[in-house]
């Protein structure tokens, strides 16, 4: 048990150490020039009042531009609701008869 | 090893973000506790979450609501902090769903223990 | 009227599972009209693929593209049915009509009350919309999203059934799956970093004019990916929460599981492999080599984890386990021929799993028998659901006249053009063990005396459902015309991008 | 072509109406079995006539992009020949061997599903068919081996089931290398894969040897076969020394002639070794026969040896070589089948299957012996039977294509086979003389019937060997 906690530790590690490596390789943080920034950004940024008369710009992304992701992430919760639901509300005839 | 510090140090927040992930992952992997499983999962999620959240910031920028009151010119980016709503909510579920089923099993078995649970299954299912 | 619904049919049968779905609970006490929606849902879905895939084979390749809510493509999410997205959809509708049909007035033993029944179906309803959306959408995070909601919903349908052991297999599913997913947000996480782009044509153009300079950001990206989907799609030493949730669950959910529910998520992976990352970088990452040995671990593996078990449906869920290992197989040959293959392997398995683990149920709910050696005689007591049992093994095994051999056929030939042997020699050695695991079950079934009970072939919706599924399996084994056609085609725009 | 289908359907339709049948009404389902498979046997000879006469017969189709066709060449003409003929034998003899036995609808329906799968391997034109009805065989027989149901018999079928699939897989394999190679599979228009001289070639015809091989039963894949022996009489003289067995046989040919051809073979070095395993296999298989007590599984051994005889005169790649392969395939057919019906008829009537014990066998079932010793004369190669015209050929191939051993060893054979066979028979007539009424009543009359025809016949083909010449020549012109 001990042996294999530790075997997952140092893999673990191993991993953690090839990911900052990879992390080091990203654009570096906070600078304007970021490929994220790009006129994806910049049209969210400069348009989004005309495009959809929200001032927040999250706003007009999550119920706009994305409003797809956000009918799923809805969907996302039913799923949830329902799955709650699923296990824990038995009839307490099932319940005993089980 | 100096160049690769200096840019971590440079990207500090991609960092935390692993740093979170890994604690996490390595709390689903070890602990026997569901809920300790659960809360593993919790900490991976939010790693990445600040991974994104990082990846959409500028230093020095503003909030992306067009106000009056905001005088900056630079406007970080709004993408990542959408994708990260609709991510937050699915974590929120996930965590519901879980803990709906920790209540089963504990409602079944008496713990929350997985090496006990799969103890006592298996001596239901010898008998 | 008819124009509209044409323009707008990719995301119509995305969204006429999810709409039905949430009206679905307000009819719970009606079994009747709950049954009735579900089913003229899917057949909906069915003619709605089946027109799409019409379309798209009669554009000879260009896709259709829809533009949710107007906006182009970089800011807006695109859906893209070209080939690859047709195929699918017909897959998941072929499939989830039959099982439908199979769990109509079938599933109060193992779920429970009406209330109960109505939300599982709910639940499939989700989960076959959240597949279809796989099918066709062209945006990462949407496929995230996508993921969850395909996640959760198998995970609820697993604890559908009212047992403990189902909802410990639900947990340990629902952990693994999340850990996944997360992963997968990871990876979609650094290309969007690098790439600044969500929209999977973008991203890739992106992607191949600075991948030489960020080597270890792809690296570890298509790692996430990679580790990501292979523990959804139960790829082997990943494997570890699938027999536990694909033999407890249902049996009509274990069917759509095991046929659909993984498919969903290799085609996601395949997605992005091939249309975010590309065939060159594929290649310059050596990803295909490690595809391939997982496959083949994965098929040898799995393979033997089957022939141990006696329990009939977690033989059939380790099955599952050996079958993925030839997509994944399939997924690491960069040619035309072994995608082709690993894509009608992949319909190929979907129909005949399902149909194996339905005709499983239905033994399991005729005689109230779990193990394989309790089932003897039982082909000439329930001789229909037998038959079918045995048509969905022959095709797993790859029997000319099946679907299996065909896929089979390309998967080998895809091997020979990218020069592999020792996995042609899997491929033949999967084949047999395959038998080896399945035809005992067969042999007890048929030629070992009867025994004296009064088990009985399921209703009729239960009987032509098997049919429906048996009578496709062979369809897709001696004309497989417009499938393979689409399947090629697909393979082929995958390897023409860059 | 309607012959064509016909010949093919008959069996299938036959076994579906067995198997819709009442159990009870043994007799109407006698006549159902007897029918069918009268009229595969009729439209197969109708079938031959035409490929002999030069008539082109073919049904091609497609399936999955993969074309097949059933188009009988001579070759094909003659396995299914001899393949329907030796069936309404063994139909014969299974109403008498099987009157009393259990499970009599699932062992006709199979029968006769085996005779069209067997036709279909027989009549296929291209490798996707022949590869098709190979496997789909040895799941018709499948149900046969097994009959008897014990746990050695279940075990039997494993092993069968485990060789013919892998066997069956090697050869997938190497039809798809084929096809890649040569991008078509047809047997028609001369070998496949002429002018395509690759490095890896040998090791394309090891696959298909290989595969083939399992059920050709050359050594060491031969292990299936006299596990196999489990099976009732009939289905063991029909398909472990015939049906099954040809069908490896005559697929190792088609290889050999259609998809190498003779004279791509003869640049290989890998088919330079290939009739020395032949004549390892022809030993080893009749020297472990004289070791065995038990008369089916000395036939089992036996067969072994026999088959690398016809496997033997392919590899030489002479004309006389193949001639004496194709007439050693229609004659040792004949010849084995009646040692078979022999062992059959003695285990049924006296209860004895160890050669140890048969002494004085002859005196109570005279006929019997007397098909049998004929029978162990023409395993020998004795004159006045049919195998010593294909034992003759069989050498002068072997001393035309310059390997003057290999006749050493088949006259060494035919001296093993000696020792194999005629103390047998010897034990058989030597002790007391005791008159009984073993060989009387309707039911022995049935298994007899067959027996003593089959003696005939190969008789009548040694003393008048031109009744098959013509046969045998059109298959040689047609590959050489």
């Amino acid at each position: 048990m001990r042996i294999g906690k530790l075997l997952i530790l140092l893999v673990a590690l191993l991993v953690a150490y090839g990911i900052l490596i990879t992390v080091a390789e990203l654009p570096p943080y906070g600078m304007p020039d970021n490929p994220v920034h790009n006129q994806v950004s910049e049209r969210y940024i400069n348009e989004a009042v005309e495009d959809t008369g929200v001032l927040n710009m999250v706003t007009a992304i999550v119920l706009d531009y994305r409003a797809y992701d956000t009918m799923f992430e809805t969907i996302v919760l039913f799923t949830a609701t329902l799955a709650v639901v699923i296990t824990l509300k038995t009839s307490k005839r099932e319940e005993s008869g089980k | 090893m100096r160049i690769l510090l200096e840019k971590l140090m440079a990207n500090y927040p991609y960092f935390a973000a692993v740093v979170l992930f890994t604690i996490g992952a390595l709390t689903v992997m070890t602990r026997s506790n569901l809920f300790k499983k659960l809360i593993g999962i919790n900490i991976m999620e939010s790693g990445i979450f600040l991974m994104f959240v990082a990846a959409g910031n500028i230093r020095g920028g503003a909030v992306p609501i067009l106000d009056e009151a905001n005088t900056k010119s630079v406007y970080i980016n709004p993408l990542p902090s959408a994708l990260m709503l609709t991510g937050i909510v699915v974590s929120v579920s996930v965590t519901a769903f879980a803990l709906a089923l920790i209540v089963r099993l504990y409602k079944s078995y008496g713990t929350t223990d997985a090496h006990r649970i799969a103890e006592m299954r298996n001596e239901v299912s010898e008998r | 009227m008819t124009a509209a619904i044409t323009a707008n049919l990719p995301v119509f049968v995305v969204i006429a599972p999810l709409f039905v779905a949430f009206v679905l609970p307000t009819f719970a006490r009606r079994m009747r009209l709950v049954e009735g929606l579900v089913i003229f849902v899917e057949a909906l879905g069915l003619v709605g693929a089946g027109y799409l895939a019409s379309i798209v084979l009669a554009q000879k390749g260009i896709p259709i593209i829809y533009r949710l809510g107007g906006w182009p493509a970089p800011w807006g999410i695109e859906l893209e049915v070209g080939s690859l997205g047709a195929f699918f959809l017909l897959v998941i509708a072929g499939v989830s009509l039959p099982v439908a049909l199979f769990a109509r007035g079938n599933l109060t033993k193992e779920v429970g009350s009406k209330e109960r029944v109505t939300r599982f179906y709910v639940l499939y309803l989700l989960l076959n919309g959240a597949l279809a959306g796989m099918a066709v959408t062209n945006d990462l995070f949407n496929v995230f999203v996508l993921v969850e909601v395909a996640t959760l919903s198998c995970c609820g349908l697993v604890s559908a059934r009212n047992h403990p052991r189902a909802a410990e297999a639900a947990f340990t599913y629902l952990i693994l799956a999340t850990l996944g997913s997360t992963l997968v947000l990871g990876g979609i996480g650094f290309l969007y970093i690098t790439t600044g782009h969500l929209n999977m044509g973008f991203s890739s153009q992106e992607l191949g004019r600075i991948w030489q300079d960020n080597p270890h950001v792809v690296w570890v990206a298509i790692s996430f990916m990679l580790v990501g989907f292979g523990v959804k799609s139960a790829l082997f030493p990943l494997h570890l929460w699938l027999p536990d949730a694909h033999s407890t669950a249902p049996s009509p959910a274990s069917a759509i599981l095991s046929g659909l529910a993984i498919k969903g998520y290799l085609i996601c992976l395949l997605k992005i492999l091939y249309n975010v990352f590309g065939h060159t970088l594929i290649q310059a990452f050596a990803v295909h080599r490690i595809l391939v040995l997982a496959g083949m671990v994965a098929i040898i593996a799995g393979s033997i984890l089957a022939l141990t078990q006696d329990e009939l449906k977690r033989r059939l869920a380790f099955s599952t386990v050996a079958q993925v290992g030839y997509i994944y197989l399939g997924l690491g040959l960069v040619n035309t021929k072994g995608l082709t293959g690993m894509l009608f392997y992949l319909a190929s398995h979907a129909v005949s799993k399902s149909a194996l683990f339905l005709a499983a149920g239905a033994m399991i709910a005729a005689t109230g028998k779990q193990s394989i050696s309790e089932l003897a005689g039982i082909g000439r007591k329930m001789p229909i659901t037998m038959a079918v049992f045995t048509v969905g093994s022959l095709s797993l095994v790859g029997i000319p006249l099946f679907s299996g051999f065909i896929g089979k056929w390309y998967l080998i030939l895809g091997n020979l053009e990218a020069g592999n042997i020792i996995p042609v020699a899997v491929i033949i050695i999967g084949s047999v063990l395959c038998a080896a695991y399945l035809f005992p079950i067969i042999r007890t079934a048929y030629f070992e005396p009867v025994a004296d009970e009064d088990w009985q072939d399921p209703g009729l919706p239960q009987k032509i459902s098997l049919i429906l599924l048996a009578v496709a399996i062979v369809i897709l084994g001696v004309l497989p015309g417009p499938f393979l056609e689409l399947a090629s085609r697909a393979a082929a725009e995958f390897l023409v991008l860059q | 072509m309607l012959n064509l289908i016909l010949a093919l359907s008959s069996g299938v339709v036959g076994g579906l109406i067995v198997a819709m049948m009442p159990q009870a009404n043994h007799r109407l389902r006698n006549l159902v079995v007897l029918v069918f498979s009268a009229s595969g046997m009729v439209f197969s000879w109708r079938v031959a006539q035409m490929v002999f006469a030069g008539e082109s017969v073919k049904i091609a189709g497609e399936f999955g992009g993969l074309a097949w066709s059933l188009a009988p060449d001579p070759l094909g003409a003659v396995f299914g020949l001899i393949a329907s003929t030796l069936w309404l034998f063994a139909a014969v003899y299974s109403f008498g061997y099987m009157a009393q036995k259990h499970k009599q609808r699932t062992y006709y329906t199979f029968l006769l599903i085996s005779l069209s799968v067997t036709l279909g391997v027989a009549f296929s034109g291209n490798l996707v068919a022949l590869y098709l009805f190979y496997e789909l065989l040895t799941f018709a027989t499948y149900p046969l081996v097994i009959h008897e149901r014990s746990s050695e018999a279940v075990k039997a079928g494993s092993k069968y089931i485990l060789y013919s699939l892998s066997g069956a897989g090697a050869i997938l394999i190497a039809i798809v290398i084929t096809y890649r190679w040569a991008g078509n599979l047809d047997f028609a228009g001369g070998p496949i894969l002429v002018g395509c001289l690759k490095p890896g070639l040998s090791w394309l015809l090891l696959l298909f040897v290989g595969g083939f091989g399992v059920k050709a039963a050359i050594m060491p894949l031969h292990r299936w076969l006299p596990a196999a022996m489990i099976a009732p009489t009939p289905v063991s003289a029909l398909l472990h020394a015939v049906a099954v067995v040809y069908s490896g046989v005559y697929g190792i040919l088609r290889v050999v002639y259609s998809v190498f051809g003779h004279e791509l073979m003869g640049q290989l070095s890998f088919a330079s070794i290939l009739p020395w395993i032949a004549a390892f296999t022809i030993l080893v298989g009749v020297a472990i026969a004289t070791q065995q007590d038990v008369l089916k599984r000395r036939l089992a051994y036996h067969t072994i040896s026999q088959l690398s005889y016809i496997l033997l005169g392919a590899f030489t790649l002479q004309p006389w070589g193949l001639t004496g392969a194709i007439l050693h395939m229609i004659s040792y057919s004949t010849l084995k089948v009646t040692l078979f019906f022999c062992a059959g008829i003695i285990a049924e009537q006296t209860g004895e299957t160890k050669v140890s014990r048969m002494g004085g066998v002859g005196w109570s079932l005279p006929k019997t012996m007397a098909a049998f010793g004929i029978a162990s004369l023409g395993m020998i190669g004795m004159l006045p039977l049919n195998t010593f015209w294909s034992k003759y050929y069989l050498m002068k191939g072997s001393v035309a294509g310059g390997r003057w051993p290999l006749a050493l060893v088949l006259i060494g054979s035919g001296i093993i086979n000696a020792l194999c066979f005629i103390p047998t028979v010897v034990t058989a007539f030597s002790g007391e003389r005791v008159r009984s009424d073993t060989e009387q009543g309707g039911r022995v009359a049935l298994m007899l019937a067959p027996t003593m025809f089959l003696a005939a016949i190969s008789l009548f083909i040694g003393l008048w060997p031109g009744i098959v010449w013509s046969g045998v020549q059109a298959v040689v012109d047609w590959f050489f």
